[in-house]
């Protein structure tokens, strides 16, 4: 009882080749930055673009199918029982909140693929509306239910449309940022609606979000889409924990180099600085291979000046035989780019670098730093993840 | 034309003996005159139901029987158009009426017209029928016999516009048959053409082949033709044939 | 609520003259009218009767055209640009015949020596030319382009997107036509209604050429009002007072099926 | 793409009755041509000087009826309901009015005796009627309704929303309607551009009445074509030769201004 | 130098009444659950809602004034020099992305109500141009100038909106939720870029937001709007820190509760139950005050069973009583409604109890608590804050 998709979708000259799977009762996370094809990957399972090459399958049954003959097996959407939250709420303007969120309800009967659900008498109109009340009301709109769009603000227009996808009850379900427009309070109430829901009605279920919260709170898995790509799928915690990407690593809060594994733990970067890590790289690569360290920005430290070595970089290998110790921070000089505020301090940026610290208002005054500063860095091994580099995936599971 | 039966008026309507429909199909100018003589002609034979009568112009009532138009009569304004449709009757029409032009003008005759060659007199608007239909043609031949050389403002596709022209003084004068100053009754006045009856028009009649109603299509033709008959369209202005 | 989105000023004048343009004529028509003689004139017993049969006929042909036209609007707003450019151009051509060249038409299309109507006549005894049937056949025929251009118009202005939510909500086409795209195109099928209806009431020629003019069978009121108007004489008054008839019960047809155009609200 | 928007399967045939209905006729009209003569119809002088002046004056009434029925549905759309249904109303009236009696009231109107027209007369001895000015303002009359329902559907739809964020990033109202609100529209405004000049090129009636037949100054094609029907013999196939010319070259005009036509791209 | 916004305006049986005070180089946060009237208030302030009664000045100069009889002051939209970026990206869609941004610099000129600026000359058309591509650079998007909006992801359509709204050079900018639908990469640079250019602009800004980051990052100061009402405003530390009701708390993820202070720093609840703070109460109210007392969810602790007094709130005056030590938490029953996973553990709440608590993974299964459980909940003074109730302000400035 799955979703498989594994697409091949153009639109201009961005081209989407991915392949997800999600079982009935679960919930897949697709992430991925703007512009990525997470719309694109949806328009295209629920039947609202014809792919290049590929198929879409629900328990079996192919709803989509393009081989590269050019033949193709196309199910209309409406017979798919595939249901699409889009991006923008899009709820029909001619009708209340409540015959918006009943129109589900009423519409179906339709003449369905498969299954005895889609042979159930068509709802009464009447019994729609009760059940389309009950949706807006875990929403929290159902004093709202008589108003029309036009009427509603941007996060009541988002939650009806919420209350009509779910209303739908399809077999499987995409959500376009769900949470999106929805205040801080609404959107733990949704969550939890959504948690409830979702493992009730045994659907199985795509939510694209760029929150992380969401992912881990709502998925199962997570997969993270890049320029049209899987880069990464699997665990929340390992996805986020170990991310593939710079990406994954601004969205668990991370920052993320690459480099080679030497002796003792330190991770050499093409710029050639040594990062120390802590613990064992799991699994161990072979020598030679790239892997990828992470670290959050309050492991960075801090110091005034880079006295020992102002000399740069250049004397890096000197920096290494000078830090025998393993566990040992391995301070390297940078200059302080951009200092922004942050939810707990200051967040620091370097010129030319990648990495940011973080660290307190008090910290840094005690530092006397500023933008434009020479400052030494050094990153506690503690706190550096280091692992094998992952490799973009074609296809997962 | 086909030698008919004198009428008799004092037949009653089962003495005639006629019955059963009939559908005419008559030129617009003859649509006061022929809605009293169907009308009369009714009340002689109640027998007959005389159908609501088509009038419109010649032309597009010959197109429209050439196109199988369901009628008994057709009666029409002019020769040109009952030839369009000979194939569809027996024998030449019967000629019942006659009608001549006259100078419509506004009433009272205020710029004093009296003649054709007044009309060419510089700054006159006059306005004349187009010379492809009837009226037009007609106009052409009286002013040339005349020798008047003159262009009109415009030239109308039917008598009906020339005369609501004058009436609303957008033209100073126009050409129009008799009968249409006489309905036009004091909107415009009628200036007598010397010799118009140079360019008369005549108005045939004729029963169509396709009739379901041959004997009742004979006895309307016979009676248009009849003193009473043309009494009636004499009343509107119709000369005899 | 409107502050921001005025008119420019400018604009004021042109629309100021093609008010007048289209009310005037009608100032001079109530303004020259014979009045003492309009009532009688539209009481008469003919002119109720043109007006009961003008009112059939278009009412018909409207609704035979809403039938047909919304649907081949449909198919031309959704085709390929292509194809949707040949149909439209097609169905376009009524438009610019005059009708009298429509009814001529008509005639060798259906008459009793036409393409379709020889067979009609020989294989069922079907005579339409000179009927009441006629009378719509040529009103519809002159009316339906305004219908389809209005409502395709409207289909393309509304897009696609609603239409594909509710088919992602399980809704089937018939009901995603009947529940969506037919709301959300109301106002333009409202328009084209409006034109559509407008025009066929105002039709003469064509049905003047193809249904003939036969008091109570085929003469509708601009027929009546073209009898009126030749037949001189006083009668050319009666054709005024017919023709503000016929205004006066367009203007109350039409404002009462413009009482239903629900306008979508919008935000500002 | 289009897979999930498709039309009811069901739709297809009435589509093709209206289909058939708009072409059928025009099929007949072709069957039924005298083909042989046809060249010589359409080359002599008198037609090629009746479709120059057609063309010149369905071009100018249509630009006119643009200058001046946009802004005038601008103002019929952004006016409160009251306002804007009853110049909505208005504005209608020419189309229920059988062009006959229209001709009959732009002459009461602007004829020499005319409530304007006399006072033209008097003042500057401006005479309008029998001249092409006049055919102008008889086809505007009777074709700019078309475009002023057709250009107001359009703005409706449209909506406002675009003009305010227009608004709200500085520009003037002018700027608004001629960089968001025009070109918004624009699928609309081309639509109704269509219409107006479909209508003002196969005007007959009021032209025929108002503005007069002469050759060269009034004598539109309609009327060329209306004058060759009513004259006997031969004149009458020329009827159809011209009236083929007129369609042909409508087709071509229509088919040219539909090439502009940019269509709103949308996402499904 | 400053924009002051007075309105009272009407949407159905909604009313906003609400007053803001933002000075140029300033950027107000405003917070408020879905509904609260927000973009409503953006809306008046530029101009597109006619209020029933109130003002809008900027620098002194009324755009907008309503009195009670109704006479009205109503500048056109164009003529504010005040910018909206609404909730929806709204990009004109015959334009390219470009077109888009350069709409703004080219439709100045328009005469303006206030000073030298608006009287420069109109930009040319490449200037324009030139212009917008810096500002679509700005946003990342300088390689999509060329696209229509229909061919843009939903997040890349944001950006191209911010970008013209900041390329129209505004007085005045109010932005709504302008993060929504940006990946987390992309909403640091957007914050980033902000921040930049509204100081650099000298800009009096607005900024909606459901995101407490953006509020903290970018605000100089928020304000809380609740059902078309300011509730509080001033910094960000003390309007979150210190929050005046539920939604506030909830923004900054505390758990909030109201009571009167009693002796020994005891907050005394409606239902009886006595919360302890640790810190004074600043300012001190006077006795029988109604006071607020905030603390994180993680503060909360449970334990497995309440076995010392399992018969409930009535013998919360003898709970009291037995915890003789001002800084001893003071345990209470609660039984457990459900467990949600949280992005650190798990967060448990409670049925009838507004009070919610974070522990991780590894506690809860130590305790062996599941949903319906009966627990004992105690908090930890040490991180109670406690401070006088706020009322809703009428004014703020
Ligand atoms: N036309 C209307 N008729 C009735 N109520 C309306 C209308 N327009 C808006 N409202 C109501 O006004 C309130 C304020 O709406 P507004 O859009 O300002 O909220 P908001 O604070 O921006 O919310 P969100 O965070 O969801 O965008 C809402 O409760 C909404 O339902
Ligand atoms: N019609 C089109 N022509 C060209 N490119 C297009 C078209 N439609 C979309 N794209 C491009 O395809 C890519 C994927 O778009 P999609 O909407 O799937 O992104 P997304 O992952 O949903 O992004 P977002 O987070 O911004 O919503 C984008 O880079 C977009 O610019
Ligand atoms: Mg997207
Ligand atoms: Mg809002």
């Amino acid at each position: 009882m799955t979703l498989i998709a594994d697409l091949e979708v153009r639109r201009g000259d961005f081209t989407l080749d991915a392949r997800i799977r999600v079982d009935r009762g679960e919930t897949l996370a697709l992430l991925g930055p703007n512009g990525s094809g997470k719309s694109t990957m949806l328009a295209a399972i629920a039947g609202l673009l014809t792919p290049r090459r590929g198929q879409v399958d629900v328990d079996g049954l192919a709803l989509t199918r393009v081989d590269e003959a050019g033949r193709s097996v196309l199910t209309p959407p409406h017979r798919r029982r595939i249901g699409l939250l889009g991006q923008e709420p899009l709820l029909f303007p001619h009708l209340s909140a409540l015959e918006n969120v009943a129109f589900g309800p009423r519409s179906k009967g339709g003449r369905a693929v498969r299954g005895a659900a889609a042979d159930l008498p068509r709802a009464t109109a009447a019994d729609a509306r009760s059940r389309a009340l009950c949706w807006l009301d875990d929403v929290g709109l159902s004093g709202l239910a008589a108003r029309k769009p036009a009427e509603l603000s941007g996060g009541q227009q988002q939650r009806v449309a919420i209350a009509r996808a779910l209303a739908a009850e399809p077999d499987a379900l995409l959500l376009d940022e769900p949470m999106a427009a929805l205040d801080v309070e609404t959107a733990a109430l949704i969550r939890s609606l959504l948690r409830e829901r979702l493992a009730a009605a045994n659907l199985a279920t795509v939510i694209v979000t760029h929150d992380v919260v969401d992912a881990l709170v709502l998925a199962d898995r997570v997969a993270i889409l890049d320029d049209g790509r899987i880069l990464d799928s699997g665990e929340a915690s390992d996805v986020l924990g170990r991310p593939a990407n710079r990406f994954a690593a601004a969205l668990a809060g991370l920052n993320l180099v690459e480099g080679t594994l030497e002796a003792g733990g330190v991770i050499r970067l093409p710029d050639g600085r040594p990062v120390r890590t802590g613990d064992a790289v799991t699994p161990m690569p072979d020598a030679g291979d790239r892997v990828t360290a992470v670290f959050p920005p309050t492991a960075v430290r801090i110091v005034a000046s880079p006295t020992v070595r102002a000399s740069g970089t250049t004397s890096s290998d000197g920096i290494d035989a000078a830090s025998p110790a393993g566990d040992q921070a391995v301070p390297f000089p940078a200059t302080v780019a951009r200092l922004e505020p942050a939810v707990r301090g200051v967040r620091v940026t370097f010129a030319g670098d990648d990495i940011a610290a973080e660290c307190s208002v008090a910290e840094l005054l005690a530092l006397g730093v500023g933008e434009g500063s020479t400052v030494s860095l050094s990153i506690d091994p503690a706190f550096v993840t280091a692992y094998p580099a992952k490799s973009p995936l074609g296809v997962m599971g | 034309g086909t030698p008919v039966a004198e009428p008799n008026s004092s037949a009653g309507p089962s003495a005639s003996g006629l019955s059963g429909e009939l559908t005419i199909f008559a030129a617009a100018s003859l649509t006061a005159s022929f809605t009293e003589l169907a009308a009369d002609f009714h009340a002689e034979n109640p027998g007959v139901t005389v159908k609501p009568i088509s009038f419109d112009g010649s032309s597009t009532l010959a197109t429209q029987l050439n196109e199988g138009a369901p009628a008994d009569v057709f009666a029409s304004a002019d020769l040109a158009n009952m030839d369009k449709v000979s194939a569809l009757i027996d024998g030449p029409p019967t000629l019942f009426a006659s009608n001549i032009l006259q100078i419509a003008v506004q009433p009272g005759n205020p710029l004093g017209i009296s003649r054709l060659s007044d009309l060419a007199i510089p700054g006159r608007q006059v306005v004349l029928c187009a010379p492809e239909v009837p009226c037009g043609a007609a106009a052409r031949k009286l002013l040339q016999f005349d020798g008047v050389n003159l262009t009109p403002v415009s030239e109308e596709q039917n008598v009906s516009a020339v005369l609501t022209r004058v009436k609303l003084r957008e033209a100073d004068a126009g050409l129009v048959y008799i009968t249409d100053v006489m309905a036009a009754a004091g909107a415009v006045d009628g200036v007598a053409i010397a010799g118009a009856d140079r360019a008369f028009n005549a108005y045939p009649i004729a029963a169509l082949k396709s009739s379901a109603n041959p004997d009742v299509a004979t006895a309307f033709i016979a009676y248009v033709v009849s003193p009473k008959g043309q009494a009636i369209l004499a009343k509107y202005g119709f000369a005899k044939p | 609520m409107r502050d921001g989105t005025g008119i420019p000023r400018l604009f004021y004048l042109p629309a100021a003259v093609a008010f007048a343009l289209l009310v005037l004529p009608i100032v001079g028509l109530l303004v020259r009218a014979d009045w003492p003689r309009v009532p009688a004139a539209i009481v008469s017993a003919e002119a109720l009767s043109a007006l009961g049969l003008s009112l059939q006929t278009a009412v018909t042909a409207t609704v035979l055209c809403v039938i047909v036209g919304v649907p081949l609007a449909l198919v031309i707003a959704r085709s390929g640009p292509r194809i949707s450019g040949l149909l439209r151009a097609l169905s376009t051509l009524p438009l610019v015949m005059p009708p009298l060249v429509g009814g001529i038409a008509l005639l060798y299309l259906l008459g009793r020596n036409g393409l379709v109507g020889g067979v009609l006549d020989l294989a069922f005894g079907i005579r339409i030319p000179f009927t009441t049937a006629a009378v719509v056949i040529a009103q519809s025929f002159v009316a339906l382009p305004f219908l389809v251009i209005s409502v395709e118009g409207a289909l393309r202005t509304a897009g696609t997107r609603f239409e594909t939510v509710a088919a992602t909500l399980g809704a089937s086409r018939w009901t995603v036509f009947r529940r969506i795209t037919l709301p959300l195109i109301l106002p333009g099928v409202v328009a084209g209604t409006v034109l559509c209806f407008a025009r066929a009431l105002g039709e003469f020629g064509a049905t003047a050429l193809f249904a003939g003019n036969a008091a109570g069978i085929t003469r509708t009121m601009p027929l009546a009002i073209y009898t009126a108007f030749n037949g001189a004489g006083v009668s050319q008054d009666s054709a005024i007072a017919l023709s503000l008839l016929l205004i006066v019960v367009a203007v109350v047809i039409l404002l009462l099926l413009r009482s239903w155009r629900t306008e979508p609200e919008r935000r500002p």
